[in-house]
């Protein structure tokens, strides 16, 4: 009755189909973006179509600062968003499961969320100085409070029965964590994985570029002050297809830690 | 042991305020086989959560093996109502029944010994790597069933555990859970709608009341220890007993009966 | 003249003092990166380090706490920082406008523009890249020298890139752009009603370089090197035009042909107190001070 | 009773760090870290009369009316992309594309689009913090429970009233997550909208502190977002208990202790 | 009428491929109460969502009043064996009646009617206005039936809707669900685990094989059309019939049971 079978064909085909869908939109985007400087629907030096865009960007990745700076990007946004994540999980599942401590808290936290990192560039120079340190503070503090706040609503949203069996079988609050709560926070983890890898690029990237630690930013904001309009262009691309690329990895291990889950497991039964 | 004293509770909250236990006082020695029924609503599940630490009493108290209940017991083990939604997504089958052992810090192969020996007893030994969702309800109940037998506790509350399986699977399960009982030396609190389930597991029915709730009948079953499905149930003491059973729910019933079906 | 070389002055040589200095990636800074080239820090025992930077956002924080020894700013920032008592102190000039009516930077119309002169823009909107700064003062200058009343200009902050693009759509009617943007800005057929720098003052002083009120208390010979560093430096720039436009391609991305055109600014080894003291004066007339700041105190 | 515990609860924490700080910073020298007692008084002369109504008024409109248009579209467009699995292929590398776009860049590109004035702004606003909504809503569709589904399509409940009662709703928790994250978002990207293109409201003002080094008056705005930050969480808890009553019902019922 | 032809199902993914249905052939004429029992996990579940056109089939056919299904029939209501994840928690119970009238396009004073009158006729008048995760399991499963019931569908199809209330209940429920087949003239497949219920509610009881699942008997019950519980229960065609179905369901289990409990 049961046999371990190899994945259905069905299931590849449709991950092709949909690898080539989202190929086709981007490529319907790059269209746009090539098409409506070309017939004037903006001006076309401050804003070149792709093509020009991306011949700009080939001539970047001949250059060894280009790659420097792009890893020295990923280098600053890899190491906020570990520590925005981390911290961020600790903090969430914490709040979330302790409701005094999270109302005891909220007023502090909502203080604090809005104040923007360009608001606090000088503190975190006076601090560090204009450095990778500098940076990595502002991401972290953007980061941090999407990831704990996706946590704390993952964690509420705990089916009570199942927390109630957990209790009921005297689970510690470590095996709880582990077994009851992350697992069903998860698809909120997730989300708050995706929301604070865009929101830690960005900052990675503003940072440097106000602050001018080295990095894609500061390339930018060099391009900015040179009127070099294509390289700007190239660099923000860069920065995009930094983020679908992460976006990729992120879906890929999502599938594979929520394949429990209702919304992938409606998409695995054969129809 | 469990001990209810006086025990009340009220629901209240977005615009209902509902008495689920009205008085209800007894008591269940330790190792007894106990069964509870009732009409549907009358605060069974309450009771069982109450007596699990999983909620306050509004007033009363509720003791287990001579501890106040403030929070879940030690060794107590709750088999829910709802079986599909106390039974972790996220988890295989076997990982379920195994999760409690691993938290009580169990080696793993004791674990996976226990947690296949609950499997197979519930008739599950080959869907042991399957996740919940992809079993049928009954299925599902049965592992949740399995989870219990294999945790080995000390006190077991189950809440309507064979709603969902056929009346053959019943019927084993009822003489596993006997066995099981006899095994380990439980205090078993049982509730269920079958009235000839209640006469024939346990040694005594407690007969609820319709809201506001109490203790309608307290009736000691006297039938020998071992029983078995064909001899015990045409046995005439299980007749008269039934009879019993079910003269006292219909007179439970009758003056709720103003809204009761057509 | 700081011709002679004194290595010994510093005592010892054997460790040369690292230096951080906070620049902005533009032309304006270029004697320092050449000096530095040339050798003239480290002939005098300094290791410097140029950090470009967004602008004074970054630089003036950074340097009050000492993360760097000194820092770039313009002329009105400086006296900004000064009213607040901002402990910094400036050391030695930055970059003058040439004086003459082709400037490093302009104020820009466009061509079919019924704009004919600064003071046809009283009621007009005027972009500048940063408001209440050294842009709109000196707008505001050649305004009152045409005749116009400046307290009826009207201003909006777009960044120098987003400034041309944003006239030709007609959103604003006038705009003050420096190298490279005023290259690009005539390419495109704009067209310039007045050198706003030179109106402000004569041989204005746009930005200079400063310290810490800490480090000039307490290291008064390492910015005493650097004072004169950054003079040789200044001076030979300013006599080495072509030098310059090479070395201005190894901190920005100005294109080549871009660079071999435009106008550069003038860079004195001396600072034009005069222009700094009517810049002040300016700037509480507009309203950007409530008091003339201590002038003297501020500069060297 | 349970009242004065939850307010005594939300200004407990707050009162100690503020003391914390006001005697920590008592006498500061330094000049980007000025005690709080200059910074609050810097407050009650900045933020008052004129100040308010011309430069922060503005400000809050617009972000106001960002913010709504952001969840609105992030809805809307979440639960296309959540319910369609093609449009959720074909439009999703786009939107990563997008997504990772730091909105200081990218608001040339706005001003390239659509001009100076408040349109670009609020562009800004809800180009920022759209995705925190749309992603969430994306989430909160596709992992809605199958039987409930199956429920309305048995009972052929479709279109508009299955949209109501069905995806919105089991979209609710996560939607209410998405604008939590976005409330706060707002407010940064008010500011960051003020930094270009400006000539008024409460970033550009802040900025203008900063840049004119009013240091001071510069913590008095930041300390004026964080209080709007608290105001705004304070209506947006309100509007949430009425929304999602039945999902703190359901999950509280059970946790009593 | 309902026509299942040759179907099959089979379930893959996550590792595991279990066939749910093996080759299932039956008709069920208009107006037919029929009552289908079957082993736990044998494919009663399955069955029913491939007939409400949840569920594609791997092959065969099923069609419902002359059309094939491909998405759920018209006139077609189901009443989940998940009955408290059938209800939506964010509607209160009379708003989870009415939404399917809504959707009918049914004014609000006749919905409101037909509500009420469901309520009413499973007992539970005064619950109208809580939310379901508020009510007790059997009220739950009630709120479910009452909508199926308020909803006057033509084909009616139910997954062991009593399972969760108590006997009482369950006599009268049944009682409910006769009359109102009766009433309505509806086609009905019932699935139960309690062969007495299929026994005394059908008009027919289709014994299912375990898995891979086929007919195993198809049983025509020749009870008269008005029913009792005290009379029809104690008729000795009753008993007889009931025993019929009982020796096949044994026979039907025995060869699976190499994994039944202990
Ligand atoms: N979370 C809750 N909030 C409010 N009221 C509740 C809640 N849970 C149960 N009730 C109410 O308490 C009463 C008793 O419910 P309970 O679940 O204990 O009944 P029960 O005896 O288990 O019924 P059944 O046999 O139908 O499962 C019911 O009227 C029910 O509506
Ligand atoms: N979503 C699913 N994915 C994979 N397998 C499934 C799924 N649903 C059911 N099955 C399998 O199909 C078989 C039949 O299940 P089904 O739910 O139809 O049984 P059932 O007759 O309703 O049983 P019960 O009386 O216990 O409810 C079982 O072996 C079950 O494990
Ligand atoms: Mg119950
Ligand atoms: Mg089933």
């Amino acid at each position: 009755m049961v046999a371990v079978a190899a994945r259905p064909p069905r299931v590849t085909g449709r991950r092709f189909r949909s690898v080539t869908l989202g190929a086709a939109g981007l490529l319907g985007f790059a269209l746009v973006l090539e098409v409506a400087p070309r017939i004037g629907i903006v001006p076309i030096d401050f804003a070149p179509p792709t093509s020009q865009i991306l011949v700009t960007l080939a001539d970047q990745l001949g250059q060894e600062s280009f790659w420097t700076a792009l890893l020295r990007t990923l280098g600053t946004w890899a190491n906020g968003l570990l520590i925005a994540v981390v911290a961020g999980t600790a903090v969430g599942v914490l709040l979330g499961s302790l409701p005094l401590l999270h109302a005891a808290t909220a007023t502090t936290v909502e203080f604090l969320r809005p104040i923007p990192s360009v608001a606090l560039i000088p503190l975190v120079i006076v601090l560090y100085g204009p450095t990778v340190r500098s940076t990595l503070v502002l991401v972290v503090y953007a980061a941090f409070w999407q990831m704990m706040v996706q946590v704390v609503h993952g964690v509420v949203d705990v089916d009570p029965i199942a927390r109630d069996t957990a209790r009921s079988f005297r689970l510690g609050p470590w095996a709880r964590v582990r077994y009851v709560i992350w697992p069903s926070a998860l698809p909120y983890v997730m989300t708050g994985i995706r929301l604070a890898a865009a929101v830690a690029l960005i900052l990675t990237v503003t940072g440097e570029l106000v602050i001018g630690s080295p990095g894609l930013g500061k390339e930018i904001d060099n391009a900015q002050q040179s009127n070099a309009v294509r390289v700007v262009y190239a660099l923000i691309v860069v920065t995009g297809i930094l983020g679908v690329l992460i976006n990729v990895v992120i879906r890929q291990v999502e599938r594979r830690v929520l394949a429990w889950h209702p919304s992938a497991r409606a998409e695995a039964v054969v129809r | 042991m469990l001990e209810v004293r006086n025990l009340h509770k009220v629901y209240d909250g977005h615009g209902r305020r509902v008495t689920a236990v009205g008085d209800l006082t007894f008591t269940v020695p330790e190792g007894q086989f106990a069964c509870v029924v009732g009409p549907s609503g009358c605060g069974k599940t309450t009771l069982l959560r109450v007596l699990a630490g999983l909620l306050p009493a509004t007033s009363g108290e509720v003791s287990v093996r001579g501890t106040p209940v403030t929070a879940p017991p030690k060794d107590l083990a709750v088999v829910f109502q709802e079986y599909g939604r106390s039974l972790f997504p996220w988890l295989r089958v076997r990982a379920n029944v195994e999760l409690p052992l691993k938290a009580a810090g169990m080696g793993r192969a004791e674990r996976r010994k226990l947690a296949d020996e609950a499997l197979a007893a519930v008739g599950l030994s080959d869907v042991d790597n399957a996740y919940p969702w992809q079993l049928s309800g009954g299925m599902q109940q049965r592992v949740a069933i399995a989870r219990a037998i294999a945790y080995q506790p000390k006190v077991l509350l189950m809440d309507e555990p064979f709603a969902a399986v056929d009346a053959q699977t019943r019927a084993d399960l009822e003489d596993l859970i006997r066995a099981v009982w006899q095994r380990l030396g439980v205090t078993l609190l049982f509730v269920t709608h079958d009235i000839d389930e209640a006469v024939y597991l346990g040694q005594r029915v407690i007969v609820l009341s319709a809201s506001p709730t109490t203790v309608a009948e307290d009736l000691a079953i006297d039938l020998p220890a071992t029983r078995d499905q064909l001899t015990t149930r045409s046995d005439a003491r299980f007749t008269e007993l039934r009879g019993q059973v079910y003269a006292r729910i219909q007179k439970v019933k009758a003056p709720a009966s103003e809204g009761a079906p057509a | 003249d700081s011709s002679e070389p004194s290595p010994a002055q510093s005592g010892g040589a054997a460790q040369p003092d690292k230096v951080n200095a906070g620049v902005i990636a533009i032309l304006d800074v270029a004697p320092i990166y050449l000096g530095k080239e040339k050798g003239f820090f480290s002939k005098r025992n300094i290791d410097l380090t140029l950090t470009t930077a967004q602008g004074g956002a970054a630089i003036a924080p950074a340097v009050l706490s000492g993360q760097y020894q000194f820092g770039f700013s313009n002329a009105i920032s400086l006296l900004l920082a000064k009213s607040q008592n901002a402990p910094l102190k400036v050391v030695c000039n930055g970059v003058n406008s040439t004086g003459a009516a082709e400037d490093f930077a302009g104020l820009y119309v466009k061509p079919d523009s019924p704009v004919q002169s600064p003071k046809d823009l009283v009621g007009k909107t005027v972009a500048a890249n940063t408001l209440k700064n050294i842009v709109d003062t000196s707008v505001r200058a050649s305004v009152k020298k045409d005749g116009g009343d400046p307290s009826q200009v009207k201003f909006t902050e777009l960044p120098f890139p987003e400034q041309l693009a944003a006239l030709q759509a007609g959103r604003v009617d006038a705009i003050f752009l420096v190298e490279p943007f005023q290259s690009a800005a005539v390419a495109a057929g704009m067209r310039k009603i007045a050198s706003s720098y030179v109106d402000a003052a004569p041989n204005l002083t746009v930005a200079m370089y400063f310290t810490s009120a800490k480090l000039a208390g307490e290291n008064p010979d390492l910015v005493a090197r650097f004072t004169e560093a950054m003079k040789e430096s200044l001076a030979y720039a300013d006599a080495h035009g072509d030098e310059v436009r090479d070395v201005i391609g190894t901190y920005t991305k100005i294109e080549e042909p871009v660079r071999a055109k435009m106008t550069l600014p003038k860079w004195p080894a001396e600072i034009n107190r005069a222009s700094i003291d009517a810049l002040a004066d300016a700037a509480v007339t507009d309203g950007l001070l409530t008091a003339k700041p201590d002038v003297a105190g501020l500069l060297p | 009773m349970r009242f004065l515990l939850r307010a005594l609860l939300a200004v407990g924490l707050p009162v100690v760090l503020v003391a914390a700080w006001w005697f920590g910073s008592a006498g500061s020298q330094d000049f980007y870290w000025p005690s709080l007692s200059t910074i609050v008084d810097a407050f009650g002369r900045t933020w008052t009369g004129a100040m308010f109504t011309e430069q922060v008024f503005p400000s809050l409109w617009r972000l106001l009316v960002g913010y709504l248009l952001a969840v609105v579209v992030g809805v809307a467009l979440g639960v296309l992309i959540g319910t369609f699995r093609s449009v959720r292929s074909l439009l999703e590398p786009v939107l990563e594309f997008l997504r990772a776009f730091p909105p200081p860049v990218l608001v040339p590109a706005a001003i390239l689009l659509s001009g100076i004035g408040d349109r670009t702004k609020i562009l800004v606003i809800v180009f920022g913090c759209v995705w925190p909504v749309l992603l969430n809503t994306i989430e909160g569709v596709r992992g809605r429970d199958e039987v409930l589904s199956d429920t309305c399509r048995t009972y052929r409940v479709t279109g508009l009233l299955r949209l109501r009662h069905l995806v919105l709703r089991a979209a609710s928790p996560q939607i209410v997550t998405g604008a939590r994250q976005a409330l706060p978002l707002a407010i940064i990207l008010m500011v960051i909208s003020e930094m270009m293109a400006a000539n008024e409201g409460l970033g550009f003002t802040v900025l203008q502190f900063q840049r004119g080094f009013q240091i001071p008056e510069m913590w008095s705005g930041v300390l004026l977002l964080g209080v709007i930050g608290i105001v705004l969480s304070l209506l947006f808890r309100v509007a949430e208990r009425s929304l999602l009553g039945w999902y703190h019902g359901q999950r509280a019922g059970q946790r009593e202790w």
